[in-house]
């Protein structure tokens, strides 16, 4: 009855899931280390859930193995499995109360201090004066963090969250995610976060993985990730992405490759670079776009066609001559603001253009609505 | 398919098969168990005892289970034949059944013969009683009481009108929809038969088919409210019902009561008939029924179920020993009918198996329909 | 004026209500009643005589007694059969299931006489006399399509994810059927169990079918006693019936407001 | 129902039982005689059908939507009537209506009950024992049936779809037509269902509170079952009431056009 | 049975709603010019429901009045108002196609061409394939649309909008408020716009009104709302605001009042400190607050306590000497990144600090979970 206790890292050789003719989850290979806040981002469809739901045994891979450190759990029924899930509903069971709701999986464990580590866990989640009350008398964050609580409490090798936050209206969401990073320091499990939000895996994952149409695109740490994406899928998905189409002109020098866009000339770090490129997109990221000269080398002039304050930072759209625009976020650090219509220069560094391969199409992961 | 048992497949066959007798529990359990019709026995003045039942419990011991579930020949037959058909016990040891039906119970092997060493005071039957066509020689039954099919009316309903003859009832625009007919076919179809000129004991099928047709006439003009069982009795003192075929004892006992209620003994004629108490097939209290009828023919207790039930007894000295409690009673033509009296009332004939599906149907149809 | 056009609905609501309580409401007032005659049906003076005599109407406790007794395990039996349905026809995907659900309907789809005498002729067919069984098996068997349609809209509305949290945290699959579906389908199921055991007791046509004369349940009194004169007591019973079920269902919503309040 | 049908198909009388002949001959005979009854069934049926629907649909709404915290007393009080037996209710209603009770001297005096006469609903300025009683009584006795349904689907009725109608230049009454009776169109088709189908068997209401002229099919079968035992016959008559309200009932479902819905 | 016609600025005088012994409204003065968005921002439960029920006829004022221009449509039936909603649960009928939902109210008030003004209002919204779609098989962007579209294509007084954004998730959020963006631009029509996102308010409106417990805190234009807030609330609820409690030291000298935090000597512009104050709340935005000496004159030394990458910035968290910590976001223009633990100075220009009556409390307009 009672699971088996494992330890170390997740492991996923070969993971695979096949709905009928349609496949949700290609032949996967993950290592998610223990005591790491690893995310699974990607767009709607792209088979987060379904990977989720293998690991905690609710689903029936087609192909695959997973290992817990040295423990095979592929075969090993979800109760039995030392792994929860926090559910994008929460899944609270309406017809008991808040504690006997965390107390759950400690019980069915036959767990002597099932009550008092309980009690514990909504502490931790700063729910110690509701025990009593049922889910439905409690807010959303309320309810999101009983579910949170539910599933901490046992302790598990792995927490799953599938898009916990994905309900909640913003303001309160990034307060969660805060005390959810928290919760995760203090307790210092191995939690797998899915989320289609891309702030909130940066702000919070160690790694984080991209997926699309059942493949992981790319793995990595969120800087590296936003920095360097590897494909204008990523480079669109994760943040906002200005593309170009640009020509090599020649080999690297000093560290950087010449390039021409529209008659431009402009350089990217080359090794930045495959090294065989003939055509490539030029990447450059919104907020290292500077207006005005002091960005760097690279310069383009355009004209400002929209300007939307947000607060923190300002989004400039600027029009280049060849009809495309370029989207510009200039904190709002008490310097000047352009006005729509005025002409103004962009620069930037070499170093934060990034290349990649012009075969791609340059909207892959500019998510169209779904 | 038709393979198992279907209701009927018991009872094929025409020659008179023997009911079967049930292990007689009458000295271990001092029970009987016996149905009637409405309003058909004594009642204390508070109604809520019986005399004669409770004085014949306490001379023998034995309790009377009476209830009075039987509303109407057919009905009750319904409800008791899939019993006896499968040969189980009705749960009851006796009951009260009309003449032609108790013909049809013999007919099928559904009754016992009585012990006639259990009933010495069947002596007491009355000469008129003795031989009768639908038991010859009284093996199987004795009459609990007997009476006239005739009208009743209510008249503060009728506005104080009287109702005379059958062609009133069935013509008179001032009872529209507030007559009701019997749905015992030989008291509607007899009293009609007798107004059309016809004697019911012996007609033929168009005379038969001549009355449903006056019938069916009187239905189609919204004449008739409904074809009733005992229940007219409800109706018939609510005044919900205006005038109805009617049976002589009920209308009479009513009346004491309800002086609006008055009753007609039509000129052209009326049906006589009897109820019979018969034992079923599985009694388990075959002895305690016959104690039972015992009792009834004492022609003292009798004349005190007279007194209140005001039918036609059927054992002889009740007359005198009514007298004894009061004259007046002993002079009612309804339960004392002088020879006059007598001769207007018909019996109704039997009828053949055929005939008798056969004007069932019909009138059955005109009454459902 | 304009008030009263605001408030029509209302109204409309409760005279619609009213008339279906009247009847309720006339039978009680004459369970008072000390009728002259056997019929009651003119007030003649105010009486406790029949209850303070429930019973002493010849017959009439065995036949409330008989029905209660049917309308019980009726109700228990159909319940548990039905919840069971309801649960495979809710949950699982199964070969048969969408004539299963034809089956169910059927019942529910067939006139009472229809079903009366359909049964009535099975019965005689597979040998089961008319009686007491006989009544029960055929309460049980349009009940239970009762059940099934109550449950079934109750776990139609009950999130699949709930049976798979709580696998996730630990529990077996009996554990989980007992501690999460169960309790969650319970308020269909007990809706299920009032209406089957309300319609049990309140059958006339389909019980006439199949009743011997040993087995008259209570509507079966009563119609009999309605071709003879109606004694107080029905009157009292019904009343009490009425009002036991109001208490029954008031003190269940009391009990499970109270619950849910409970901080 | 098997069952039912072998026997539909055999012939005899009650002394002599009945054997299988195949007759299906019988059918054509029951139409022909009964008809009258199985029109007058259904007719009957669908009339208390709709007066259930037009009484039960404003309190059904009125509890749905609001009744706030008075909704579940009131459900109780619709619940709790089907708990005393409904003969008990049918002869009450007897009662009350009897002839010359305060409620007869009332439409008397108000010449209702001459209004009711004039267009045949009754055979004379009494109530009871009329197609009108039959029709009131089944209307009464089913309308449970008719209103839970109802409610069920009035409950799930977003309120703000009606709002919306209304910001939408709906009158009131448009938003009605437009909105909220399309969205309980389940309802009302559970409820005609669950009350028609029911009433088009029922025998007991034209029984207490009908006449000759009000018999319906479902008291033919019963007395043909039970009082003259001509199974054969029932057996038939079952089965054609059967087919008719499937009949019926497949034609309503496609008409009212909810397969979608429900 | 049509609505009247009316148009013009749409003024509140007095308006105010009470439900029972509650004022949900208190009594409000506003107007809103004509062809303008407003958006209406605040708590839950502060009554910006309530105030556009009452604008849309939904809901009766217990007391005030409502005009259109010169027309008085306080008593006017929700019908005959000209006047429409998105409903943030959409509150499209289930049981019309998207056609037809669109086409309603012009059907209603018998407008001969529907079906041509409802298709060219679908194509507005780019929906035009879907138009014989039920709304249960949209997505819940396209829902909203629709929504917009039914709403939009009866060219109302007043379009009000409750919160028609809450529903959908991040990505699909900002991209919907371009969108709503472009159609009032292209439509002309008066936008109200209810919702408790700040950035979406700060994106999309031309004035902004924030709304506290039933009464009108703050009215004017996004920066101005977000650069000099009126109110600690105001200051917190939208966006995010450092609050230090200082003393003033002196009169004001060449524009400038000198202040002290903790014994730090500071300093505020003039202009923006009430004239006899002696103690204030000096406010300072995150984003104008730089890592080093070179944002102003006033600075303050404290620790990296944590560090948050978010992809267009770095928010980090400096604990200053006294225990309280201070939030800065620095843009991630490719200067280089401090780490956790590291000692930092920050500083910010006087011109970028706002004072705030110090007898409000620090925390107002800090959403707690509600
Ligand atoms: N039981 C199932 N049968 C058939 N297809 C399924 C099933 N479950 C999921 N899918 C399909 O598998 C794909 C991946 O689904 P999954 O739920 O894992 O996506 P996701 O990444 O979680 O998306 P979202 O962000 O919308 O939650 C989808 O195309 C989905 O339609
Ligand atoms: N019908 C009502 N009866 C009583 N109180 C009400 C009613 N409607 C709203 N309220 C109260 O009025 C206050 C304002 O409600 P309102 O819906 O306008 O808030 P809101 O600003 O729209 O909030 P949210 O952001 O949560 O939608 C709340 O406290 C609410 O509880
Ligand atoms: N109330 C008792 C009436 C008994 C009538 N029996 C009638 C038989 C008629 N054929
Ligand atoms: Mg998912
Ligand atoms: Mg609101």
């Amino acid at each position: 009855m009672a699971a088996t206790r494992t330890s170390g890292d997740l492991r996923l050789a070969g993971l695979t899931k096949e709905f009928d003719t349609f496949t949700a989850v290609h032949p996967m290979d993950l290592v998610i280390p223990e005591g790491s806040f690893f995310a699974l981002l990607g767009p709607s469809g792209c088979g987060k859930t379904t990977t989720l739901r293998m690991v905690a045994g609710l689903e029936q891979p087609t192909a695959g193995r997973i290992h817990i450190g040295d423990t095979e759990i592929t075969d090993t029924k979800a109760h039995q499995r030392n792994v929860n899930t926090v559910f994008q509903s929460y899944a609270l069971f309406p017809h008991m109360n808040v504690l006997e709701n965390v107390e759950f999986g400690l019980r069915r464990r036959g767990d002597k201090n099932a009550t008092v580590k309980a009690k514990e866990a909504l502490e931790l989640v700063q729910l110690g004066e509701v025990a009593k009350k049922k889910p439905a008398q409690l807010s959303g964050g309320m309810q999101q963090r009983v579910a949170l609580a539910r599933a901490v409490v046992n302790r598990p090798d792995v927490l799953l969250l599938d898009e916990p936050l994905g309900a909640l209206d913003l303001k309160l969401r990034r307060q969660m995610q805060i005390e959810l990073k928290r919760i995760q320091q203090e307790v210092g499990l191995t939690f797998i976060h899915v989320t289609h939000d891309q702030e909130e895996a940066m702000t919070m994952a160690d790694t984080i993985a991209v997926m699309n149409a059942g493949r992981i695109e790319q793995l990595g740490d969120p800087a590296t990730l936003y920095e360097h994406p590897a494909s204008t899928f990523v480079a669109n998905f994760l943040g906002q992405s200005n593309l170009l189409k640009v020509t090599v002109t020649g080999p690297a020098r000093n560290g950087e490759v010449p390039v021409t866009a529209y008659d431009t000339a402009l350089t990217v770090a080359a090794d930045h670079v495959p090294g065989d490129a003939k055509e490539v997109w030029l990447g450059v990221r919104p907020e290292k776009l500077r207006m005005g000269e002091h960005g760097g080398p690279n310069r383009l002039h355009g004209t400002v066609s929209d300007v939307s304050f947000t607060g923190v930072a300002t989004q400039y759209l600027v029009r280049m001559p060849w009809g495309k625009e370029l989207t510009v976020v200039q904190q709002n650090d008490g310097s000047g603001r352009a006005r729509p219509g005025e002409d103004v220069t962009i620069s930037w560094a070499a170093e934060h253009g990034f290349a990649l391969d012009a075969a791609q199409a340059a909207d892959a992961g500019v998510e169209e609505e779904g | 398919g038709s393979k198992g048992k279907s209701p009927s497949a018991s009872s094929s066959g025409s020659v008179t098969p023997t009911a079967k007798a049930a292990q007689d529990m009458s000295d271990t359990e001092k029970i009987v168990n016996w149905s009637n019709w409405q309003q058909y026995i004594d009642v204390s003045d508070d109604e809520k005892s019986r005399p004669t039942i409770d004085a014949f419990t306490k001379a023998t011991g034995i309790k009377v289970n009476y209830t009075e579930d039987y509303n109407d020949n057919d009905e009750f037959y319904a409800k008791v034949r899939p019993l006896l058909a499968g040969g189980e016990d009705t749960g009851r040891d006796v009951w009260c059944s009309t003449d032609w039906m108790v013909a049809r119970l013999i007919r099928q092997g559904y009754v016992q013969p009585l012990d006639k060493a259990n009933i010495p005071n069947a002596k007491n039957l009355e000469a008129a009683f003795q031989d009768v066509s639908f038991d010859p020689g009284r093996k199987y039954s004795l009459p609990w009481q007997a009476g006239f099919a005739c009208i009743g009316y209510n008249t503060k309903a009728t506005g104080g009108k009287k109702v005379t003859t059958i062609t009133q009832l069935l013509t008179d625009p001032a009872l529209k929809g507030k007559v009701t007919l019997l749905s015992e076919m030989r008291d509607t179809v007899g009293l009609v038969l007798l107004d059309q000129g016809k004697d019911p004991s012996n007609f033929t099928e168009a005379d038969f088919k001549a009355a449903i047709a006056m019938i069916q006439k009187a239905k189609d003009a919204g004449q008739i409210q409904k074809f009733t069982g005992n229940d007219y009795t409800d109706g018939l003192s609510a005044g919900d019902i205006a005038a109805c075929v009617a049976w002589s004892g009920d209308v009479a006992s009513l009346s004491l009561d309800a002086p609006e209620l008055e009753l007609t003994l039509p000129e052209a004629g009326y049906t006589l008939w009897s109820d019979n108490f018969v034992i079923p097939a599985m009694a388990k209290h075959k002895k305690n029924a016959e104690q039972l009828i015992n009792y009834y023919y004492d022609p003292k207790v009798m004349a005190e179920v007279e007194a209140w039930v005001n039918y036609i007894a059927p054992v002889a000295g009740t007359k005198d020993a009514v007298a004894a409690i009061d004259k007046d009673l002993a002079a009612n033509q309804l339960i004392f009918p002088s020879t006059e009296t007598l001769s207007k009332a018909k019996k109704f004939r039997d009828l053949t198996s055929k005939e008798e599906s056969e004007f069932t149907r019909l009138f059955t149809n005109l009454a459902t329909g | 004026m304009s008030w009263i056009r605001r408030h029509l609905l209302a109204f409309a609501a409760l005279a619609v209500l009213a008339l279906l309580l009247v009847p309720n409401v006339v039978v009680a007032v004459f369970s008072f009643n000390d009728p002259v005659g056997k019929f009651n049906y003119n007030w003649a003076k105010f009486s406790t005589d029949a209850w303070a005599h429930p019973c002493g109407s010849p017959g009439i406790c065995e036949s409330l007694g008989l029905s209660l007794r049917i309308g019980v395990t009726a109700s228990l039996v159909a319940t548990v059969l039905g919840t069971m349905v309801a649960l495979a026809l809710g949950r699982y995907q199964f070969r048969g299931r969408a004539a299963t659900n034809l089956l169910i309907f059927v019942p529910m789809a067939t006139p009472e006489v229809v079903m009366g005498s359909s049964l009535l002729t099975l019965f005689l067919m597979l040998g089961i006399p008319s009686g007491a069984l006989a009544i029960l098996i055929a309460h049980i068997m349009f009940c239970v399509s009762f059940v099934v349609v109550a449950v079934k809209a109750r776990v139609a509305t009950l999130d699949p994810r709930l049976e798979e949290a709580a696998a996730d945290l630990g529990a077996t699959p009996a554990q989980t059927f007992l501690r999460v579906t169960l309790p969650l389908a319970a308020p269909g199921i007990a809706a299920g169990a009032l209406l089957a055991f309300s319609l049990s007791f309140d059958d006339y046509i389909i019980t006439n079918f199949n009743a011997s004369p040993s087995s008259i349940t209570f509507p079966m009194f009563v119609w009999g006693a309605a071709q003879r004169g109606v004694p107080v007591q029905v009157n009292v019973i019904g009343t009490v019936v009425f009002l036991a079920a109001l208490l029954f269902v008031i003190a269940g919503q009391v009990l499970s407001n109270r619950r849910q309040r409970a901080v | 129902m098997i069952t039912l049908g072998s026997q539909s198909l055999q012939e005899g009388n009650i002394d002599d039982g009945y054997v299988f002949t195949g007759n299906v001959s019988i059918y054509a005979d029951a139409v022909q005689r009964y008809w009258p009854h199985l029109v007058r069934s259904i007719g009957y049926a669908a009339t208390a059908t709709v007066l259930a629907l037009v009484l039960g649909y404003p309190l059904a709404y009125f509890m749905a939507q609001k009744a706030g915290r008075w909704k579940n007393i009131l459900l109780i009080l619709v619940i709790a009537p089907f708990f005393t037996s409904f003969l008990i209710r049918t002869l009450a209603w007897r009662n009350i209506l009897s002839d010359d009770g305060p409620v007869v001297a009332f439409a008397q005096s108000t010449g209702f009950t001459s209004l009711l006469q004039a267009v045949g609903l009754t055979s004379n300025d009494t109530l009871l024992a009329s197609k009108f009683a039959v029709i009131c009584g089944l209307t009464y006795n089913f309308l449970p049936f008719m209103i839970l349904p109802l409610y069920a689907s009035l409950e799930r009725l977003d309120p703000r779809l009606v709002e919306a109608a209304g910001d939408l230049y709906a009158s009131p009454r448009e938003a009605f037509r437009r909105v909220t009776w399309p969205l309980s169109l389940p309802g009302v088709v559970a409820g005609t269902l669950l009350t028609f189908i029911p009433a088009a068997g029922d025998f007991i209401n034209s029984r207490l509170l009908g006449n000759t002229e009000t018999v319906m099919i479902g008291q033919v079968i019963d007395s043909q079952f039970l009082r003259v035992l001509d199974y054969p016959l029932a057996a038939a008559l079952s089965f054609i009431l059967l087919t008719m309200i499937v009949v019926l009932v497949a034609f309503y479902v496609r008409k009212a056009g909810t397969e979608e819905l429900v």
